[in-house]
């Protein structure tokens, strides 16, 4: 691998992110699964860094699922956009900040096919006044989540409690990292560091001392393709996609997958747990799998915050490992326990895949 | 006439008597080896044959004139034919002769099996022995006849061209040694009996040479010796001959009452075929008989090597000589002995194992039965026709000419005939596709099927049974409807040589019908080499290893034959020279239907 | 007097174009922006179809120049047209006055780096037919494994790819990647060599025979498929992705070495020239001539003409054949 | 194994570096014309076989070379030799189906 090629490439695609004011678009789907991630975005954002960043509970879907499940019309998905852009408006704030990949590829395809096709946006327009008498104003930027924690990378370095170093040999840890299809493969210059070789996350990796594993299908797919795996007669596509990334990942034994979409991490994780069932085949060493994280997990790891409250408990694969590479103090009593201090009651274990 | 010594024997005689013993014992044993090979049904006909009359007497009579006259080679080249006649035959008139004055004049040692060869010695002249002149003159003139055959035999293997032969074959060691010793045989009794000739009498021959020897040697010294080497020679010849090609003298006795019995290749190697590898005199008329030859990297492929490799068990080669075949026949026909080259190269590709057997389970009769039924007359162009529409659509002209109803059943492709299969030696896979077409044909309800692919027509002939369906070939049938009136042909100016396609000439014997149509519709010229002796396109499926590259100067030398003749255009009938020799021929090729279709009115 | 002719760009165009107006007795001015004469050729190794040496043939043309006078290291900074002739300024700070001007700018290789996902310029064994090339001339290159065992070439890098902004086929690089395979074949015989293409246009004299050889002869494996997408394994070996489309299934292999066909587009001077002299560009980003049958020598602009790559892609002979004419054509307009 | 209702699909890929093309190789040995096959498709367009069987010379040629299964395509070939008469590479195809017929492991 030659490193200045790639540093080429990213010094092409980057992507200018204003450093403050966002109107904070929520994912349908992660509150479900990673319900601490966008909590601790917002956390790093406003308190750890004093940015301001606008929360409404006013905002729906963004409509990306049903839109890429071919159950609505781009038509609905736009007037559904309109809306949240309306109230981005309304709200005063002129940069919109995605927590989905699928949604901020949807606001990206549909601000550049309004920019081609002006009359549908004046058609939207339209739709969206009817529908509930709204008006907005194109946001001025748009950035996911992740830009955001790629610019802020370095100052969270700097607050850092842990680093991505295996605190006994003072290795860097090597950290897969894994961006979502819609982050940049459909418009390579809306991602930072393009498409090819984005930098979103291991730019953020770097800076908190990891390294960044390439294996040959980086590029691939998670498998959760949506109707790959909302159909259940097609989950066998979905689940031997992330097999197939797991088997061209397997040789470099990564101790963790940093990821930036919401579905990603999800397969990531849970597939592990079928894959074992299904082959007896874990990933991890002693019958681990590869811990899988949200960048803001991992940022919050960094930033000393308590696992548990960042709530990595509803992994399906167990993050210890790498816990314990990384030498972060956490309670194993805790994981079970809410935050209030009641019992969650344990899960039952895997067969296979080992956890705690 | 009396007899020289009382006990009428000499210590020379034992070798030749060492030789007949073996020649005779080896052959007795091969005879109950090929009939104990054959299958029971072969081998209980064959038996029969023997005893019976007609059968019997035809054994005689082709014995006679095939294996002593050389009658067949007579008719192609008179001086080979005299060559091989002069020594086959003069030796034996001389063995007939010899046992003739022995029953004439010493009739008790008629018993000793080496008296009559060496009569001469064993016998003094005495006063009367006038019916003796007539036999010393006799045996010294097929003497002679027979030193004039070795004496052209030797001129041949120095100017094999000089008896219109260009290519004959390399005799291996042992034929050498066998040539070599049957060439010694006659000049050394010429030897042995002048040197006695003042003591037996002689004749024109040997009584000079006896009175010129006197003058220059003077005494009995070297009479002895000469008899010597005589039955030296004899025993050497009859010693080495089941290893070499001279066993084509015995096999092909054998052989005619076979063939005559009617037997046919049942097995690659044994019975039948064993016989007709065995009586395959060497003699190379196959090399230049075969169109391959026209390259000279398939010189070593024809008959003769086919079958010097069986006998010295080559698998190797003969997978690749039987391989590289067109199946064109012309060395069968061609050939003296009737050694039938096709056929024993199917018989050896017979032996070899598939791990894919064909299976045309899912073929759609339904809808082949519904393209064959219609009409009275049934069209089977076959698949290569396919490939030369002009064929199929100058039949189709004609026959809406003509007003024949008829249905043409693969015309939008159908199933094989199954003679590519064969000829490959999967029997069992064209056993397959001849049952499902004959089931095609006879739920048709067709009562003539017509076939212009002589391919195709070869094996409807020839294997498949289709009870009240006239078989027949497009040229017969197109003259039927010319004969009928149907069709009125005008004669046009074009002369085309019309060039046999082997299946259809050697393979089917129709060689007038065709002439007898173009000869109608046109002017016809003949190439040199035609009718049985045409030359194959070089396009045959008979072939399965020729390569595309190798088969263009088979093409183009086949093309050179036709072009002899002068003619303006090539006319032949099968769709397969059609195709291949249009892709090089310097004038046009045309299918017999086509030149009909054009002539017709 | 004798008449001056500017020549832009000394490589096998220029250069041969120089030698026949200096024997039709005009004054040819060659000015080549780099020292070495022979642009592309010259740091070629073997040219087909005959496998003549790159570097015998530049020599040769080279021999032809004497009389001839060359400005190496050397860029036309401007041209006017005056009257009937055309005001040229050199870097060198001279200033010509030439009858008539030669544009035989050529081609620039596409920039396989712009193919991201191959991976040029970031893993460790992928390299363009130039450097291939220059390997076999004799320089060294890390990115040269030391014996491989699989070895790709992947065919219209940057060419009949709009994407890439040419739909243009730049013709002879099927023909390159048939002759480069067939060399690497030769010189590590255990190497299994795969050819990924989306057509092969082997258009020229005994181009199919070098097909068949390398199918026949060499073993070499043909895949009808572009390759989508190339990575690199723990060993630093390249994987590579694409569909076997005759097959009609995906199929991948490991490499050692993956040889990427970059295609041919306009030589920037050229474009950057065209203004000055209000010629026109064609859609393909090259030259327009007058027309593409019988006016490919004429610019349209009187006392400007082409030869060579400028006007699009050309093979060898094509570039020496135009060349000749070209100078005939300004040797007839200067009579006239 | 616990059932999800779905499994592992295995992978259509195929590795050219690890295809088994000893077939392949075997058939060089007799037929290396079979190597200069250009996919045409002559073959299997004149093919009267293939609209039973789907044989097709391309697609075994092919198979061969990823291999992949080729028997069952071979099994409804009549050797009728139309596919020998178009190919414009000259390749024996019969000789070739008759010796894969030989070295095919039975289907």
């Amino acid at each position: 691998m030659i490193y200045k090629g790639k540093q080429k490439i990213w010094s092409d695609y980057q992507k200018e992110i204003p450093d403050d004011h966002w109107f904070y678009a929520r994912s349908c789907i992660r509150q479900n699964f990673f319900p601490a991630s966008e909590k601790y975005f917002l956390e790093i954002g406003r308190n750890v860094l004093g940015r301001d960043i606008c929360d409404t509970e006013h905002h729906t879907t963004c409509g990306g699922i049903a839109y890429h499940s071919d159950v609505i019309p781009q038509e609905t998905a736009m007037t559904i956009v309109a809306r949240q852009f309306a109230l981005m408006t309304e709200m005063g704030y002129r940069n919109l900040v995605a927590s989905c990949i699928t949604s901020f590829g949807n606001y990206t395809e549909i601000l550049e096919t309004w920019r081609e096709f002006p009359e549908l946006e004046a058609r939207i327009r339209e739709h969206l006044w009817k529908s509930c008498r709204r008006e907005f104003e194109k946001p001025e930027y748009l950035a996911h989540a992740s830009d955001l924690m790629y610019k802020w990378r370095n100052d969270i370095a700097e607050r850092a409690q842990y680093r991505l170093v295996n605190k006994d040999t003072g290795e860097p840890l090597d950290i897969v990292e894994h961006i979502g299809c819609h982050y940049s493969k459909m418009f390579p210059h809306k991602g930072v560091g393009g498409a090819e070789y984005p930098c979103v996350l291991s730019g953020m990796v770097e800076s908190w001392g990891g390294r960044i594993v390439d294996y040959p299908e980086r590029r691939h797919c998670c498998g959760f393709g949506f109707r790959q795996y909302l159909v259940k007669a097609n989950r066998g596509y979905s689940v031997s996609n992330t097999y197939k990334k797991f088997e061209s990942m397997e040789p470099f034994h990564p101790d963790g997958i940093i990821t930036n979409c919401p579905g990603c991490p999800y397969f990531l994780d849970r597939w592990q747990y079928v894959i074992a069932e299904q082959t007896g085949k874990t990933y991890g060493r002693d019958g681990f799998g590869i811990p899988v994280f949200t960048y803001e997990e991992l940022a919050g790891l960094v930033l000393g915050i308590n696992p548990w409250d960042l709530g990595l408990q509803l992994h399906q694969t167990a993050v210890e490992p790498l816990l314990d590479k990384m030498g972060v103090a956490y309670v194993p009593a805790d994981k079970y326990l809410g935050l209030n201090r009641e019992d969650l009651l344990r899960p039952e274990l895997p067969s296979v895949l080992k956890c705690f | 006439m009396k007899e020289r010594f009382a006990t009428g024997f000499d210590p020379f005689v034992i070798p030749f008597l060492i030789g007949m013993g073996f020649v005779l014992a080896y052959c007795a044993y091969g005879i109950l080896r090929i009939l104990f090979q054959l299958s029971r049904e072969d081998r209980r006909r064959f038996l029969l044959s023997l005893v019976t009359p007609a059968t019997a007497l035809k054994n005689i009579w082709d014995i006679f004139c095939n294996c002593l006259l050389h009658v067949k080679l007579w008719k192609r080249n008179r001086l080979l034919g005299f060559m091989h006649s002069s020594i086959a035959f003069g030796w034996f008139m001389l063995i007939l002769l010899g046992h003739v004055e022995t029953v004439l004049f010493v009739p008790h040692r008629i018993n000793l099996f080496y008296y009559p060869i060496f009569f001469n010695y064993f016998v003094a002249e005495t006063d009367a022995t006038l019916r003796g002149a007539a036999l010393f003159f006799l045996m010294d003139f097929f003497l002679l006849l027979i030193l004039v055959g070795i004496a052209l035999a030797i001129i041949k293997r120095v100017r094999s061209r000089w008896f219109g032969m260009r290519r004959t074959t390399r005799p291996s060691f042992l034929d050498t040694i066998g040539l070599y010793s049957l060439w010694a045989i006659f000049p050394l009794r010429l030897l042995a009996e002048s040197f006695t000739a003042h003591i037996s009498g002689g004749s024109f021959l040997t009584i000079p040479m006896n009175w010129i020897f006197r003058q220059f040697f003077g005494n009995n010294l070297y009479m002895l010796p000469c008899w010597w080497a005589y039955s030296i020679a004899l025993c050497v010849f009859m010693c080495v001959l089941p290893f070499t090609r001279y066993m084509h003298i015995p096999a092909e006795m054998m052989l005619i009452p076979l063939r005559n019995a009617g037997l046919r290749i049942r097995h690659p190697r044994k019975g039948f075929a064993r016989v007709e590898v065995l009586s395959c005199p060497g003699c190379g008329v196959c090399i230049d008989a075969c169109p391959m030859s026209a390259d000279k990297a398939n010189l070593k492929d024809c008959t003769v090597y086919l079958n010097r490799q069986i006998r010295r068990g080559n698998e190797r080669r003969i997978r690749e000589i039987s391989d590289k075949c067109l199946l064109c026949g012309k060395c069968e026909e061609l050939c003296q002995v009737g050694v039938e080259g096709p056929a024993l190269r199917i018989a050896q590709r017979e032996m070899r194992q598939y791990a894919v057997e064909p299976d045309y389970a899912a073929v759609d009769m339904a809808a082949l039965r519904e393209a064959a039924s219609g009409s009275k007359v049934l069209y089977f162009a076959g698949c290569m026709t396919q490939l030369t529409p002009a064929v199929g659509k100058a039949f189709e002209s004609l026959m809406h000419k003509a007003g024949v109803a008829y249905t043409w059943m693969d015309r939008e492709g159908g199933l094989c005939c199954g003679r590519p299969m064969l000829v490959a030696g999967r029997r069992d896979a064209a056993q397959k596709l001849i049952d499902r077409n004959t089931e095609l044909i006879l739920s048709s309800g067709a009562d003539t099927l017509v076939l212009s692919c002589p391919i195709c027509y070869r094996i409807f002939t020839e294997a498949y049974h289709l009870p009240g369906v006239r078989v027949v070939h497009y040229s017969r049938y197109l003259q039927g409807l010319v004969l009928l009136g149907r069709l009125k042909l005008e004669k046009s100016d074009i002369c085309y040589v019309y060039h046999d396609p082997c299946e259809l000439g050697r393979g089917c014997g129709i060689y007038a019908e065709p002439r007898k149509l173009l000869g109608q519709a046109a002017m016809i010229a003949e190439a040199p080499q035609t009718k049985g002796e045409s030359i194959c396109c070089g396009g045959s499926l008979g072939s399965i290893s020729l390569d595309f590259a190798a088969r263009e100067a088979i093409t183009r030398h086949a093309l050179e034959n036709l072009y002899a003749s002068h003619a303006d255009a090539i006319a032949t009938a099968c769709p397969l020279c059609l195709a291949t020799f249009s892709r090089y021929a310097n004038r046009p090729v045309r299918d017999l239907a086509e030149i009909i279709d054009r002539s017709s009115v | 007097m004798k008449e001056k002719v500017l020549i832009i760009g000394g490589g096998i165009a220029g250069m041969e174009a120089a030698r026949q107006l200096q024997a039709l007795g005009c004054s040819p001015l060659l000015v080549e922006k780099e020292h070495g004469l022979g642009g592309h050729v010259a740091r070629w190794h073997k040219l087909f179809p005959d496998m003549l040496s790159a570097e015998s043939l530049v020599t040769e043309l080279e021999a032809g120049l004497s009389g001839v006078t060359v400005y190496r290291h050397t860029e036309v900074k401007s041209i006017n047209r005056l009257k009937d002739s055309y005001s040229v300024k050199l870097s060198n700070g001279e200033n010509l006055v030439v009858r008539a001007v030669l544009l035989a700018t050529g081609f620039r290789l596409f920039e396989a780096a712009k193919k991201e996902e191959y991976g040029y310029g970031v893993y460790d064994h992928v390299v363009t037919n130039a450097d291939l090339e220059a390997w076999m001339n004799g320089f060294p290159d890390e990115r040269m494994p030391e014996a491989p065992r699989a070895v790709g070439f992947v065919h219209c890098v940057g060419s009949r790819d709009i994407k890439a902004g040419n739909s243009q086929c730049s013709k002879v690089c099927c023909m390159t990647a048939v002759k480069q395979a067939i060399e690497m074949r030769e010189r590590y015989p255990q190497a299994e060599v795969y050819c990924f293409y989306m057509d092969l246009r082997l258009f020229g004299k005994k181009y199919e025979d070098f097909y068949i050889g390398a199918q026949r002869d060499f073993g070499i494996h043909f895949i009808r498929g572009r390759v989508s997408e190339v990575g690199e394994t723990i060993d630093g070996r390249v994987q590579v992705k694409a569909e076997d489309t005759l097959l009609g299934k995906p199929v991948k292999v490991i490499l050692d070495l993956l040889v990427l066909m970059s295609g041919m587009v306009c030589n920037p001077s050229a474009s950057a020239l065209a203004p000055q002299l209000r010629l026109e560009i064609d859609s393909d980003g090259f030259l327009r001539s007058r027309d593409n049958v019988a006016g490919i020598l004429e610019s349209g602009r009187p006392g400007i003409f082409y030869a060579g790559a400028c006007t699009g892609t050309k093979t060898v002979p094509e570039t020496l054949a135009e060349a000749r004419a070209a100078a005939l054509r300004i040797y007839q307009y200067l009579q006239a | 194994m616990k059932d999800f209702g779905f499994t592992l699909s295995p992978s259509s890929a195929v590795s050219l570096d690890k295809v088994d093309s000893r077939l392949w190789h075997k058939l060089l040995e007799t037929s290396p014309d079979a190597a200069v096959c250009i996919s045409c498709g002559s073959c299997s367009a004149s093919c009267p076989a293939a609209r039973w069987s789907g044989m097709s010379i391309r697609k075994v040629l092919l198979a061969l070379q990823r291999g992949q299964s080729v028997a069952p395509m071979l099994s409804c070939c009549m050797l009728c030799g139309k596919c020998t008469m178009v190919c414009p590479r000259g390749i024996n195809t019969r000789k070739l189906i008759l010796a894969l017929c030989r070295i095919c492991e039975k289907p």
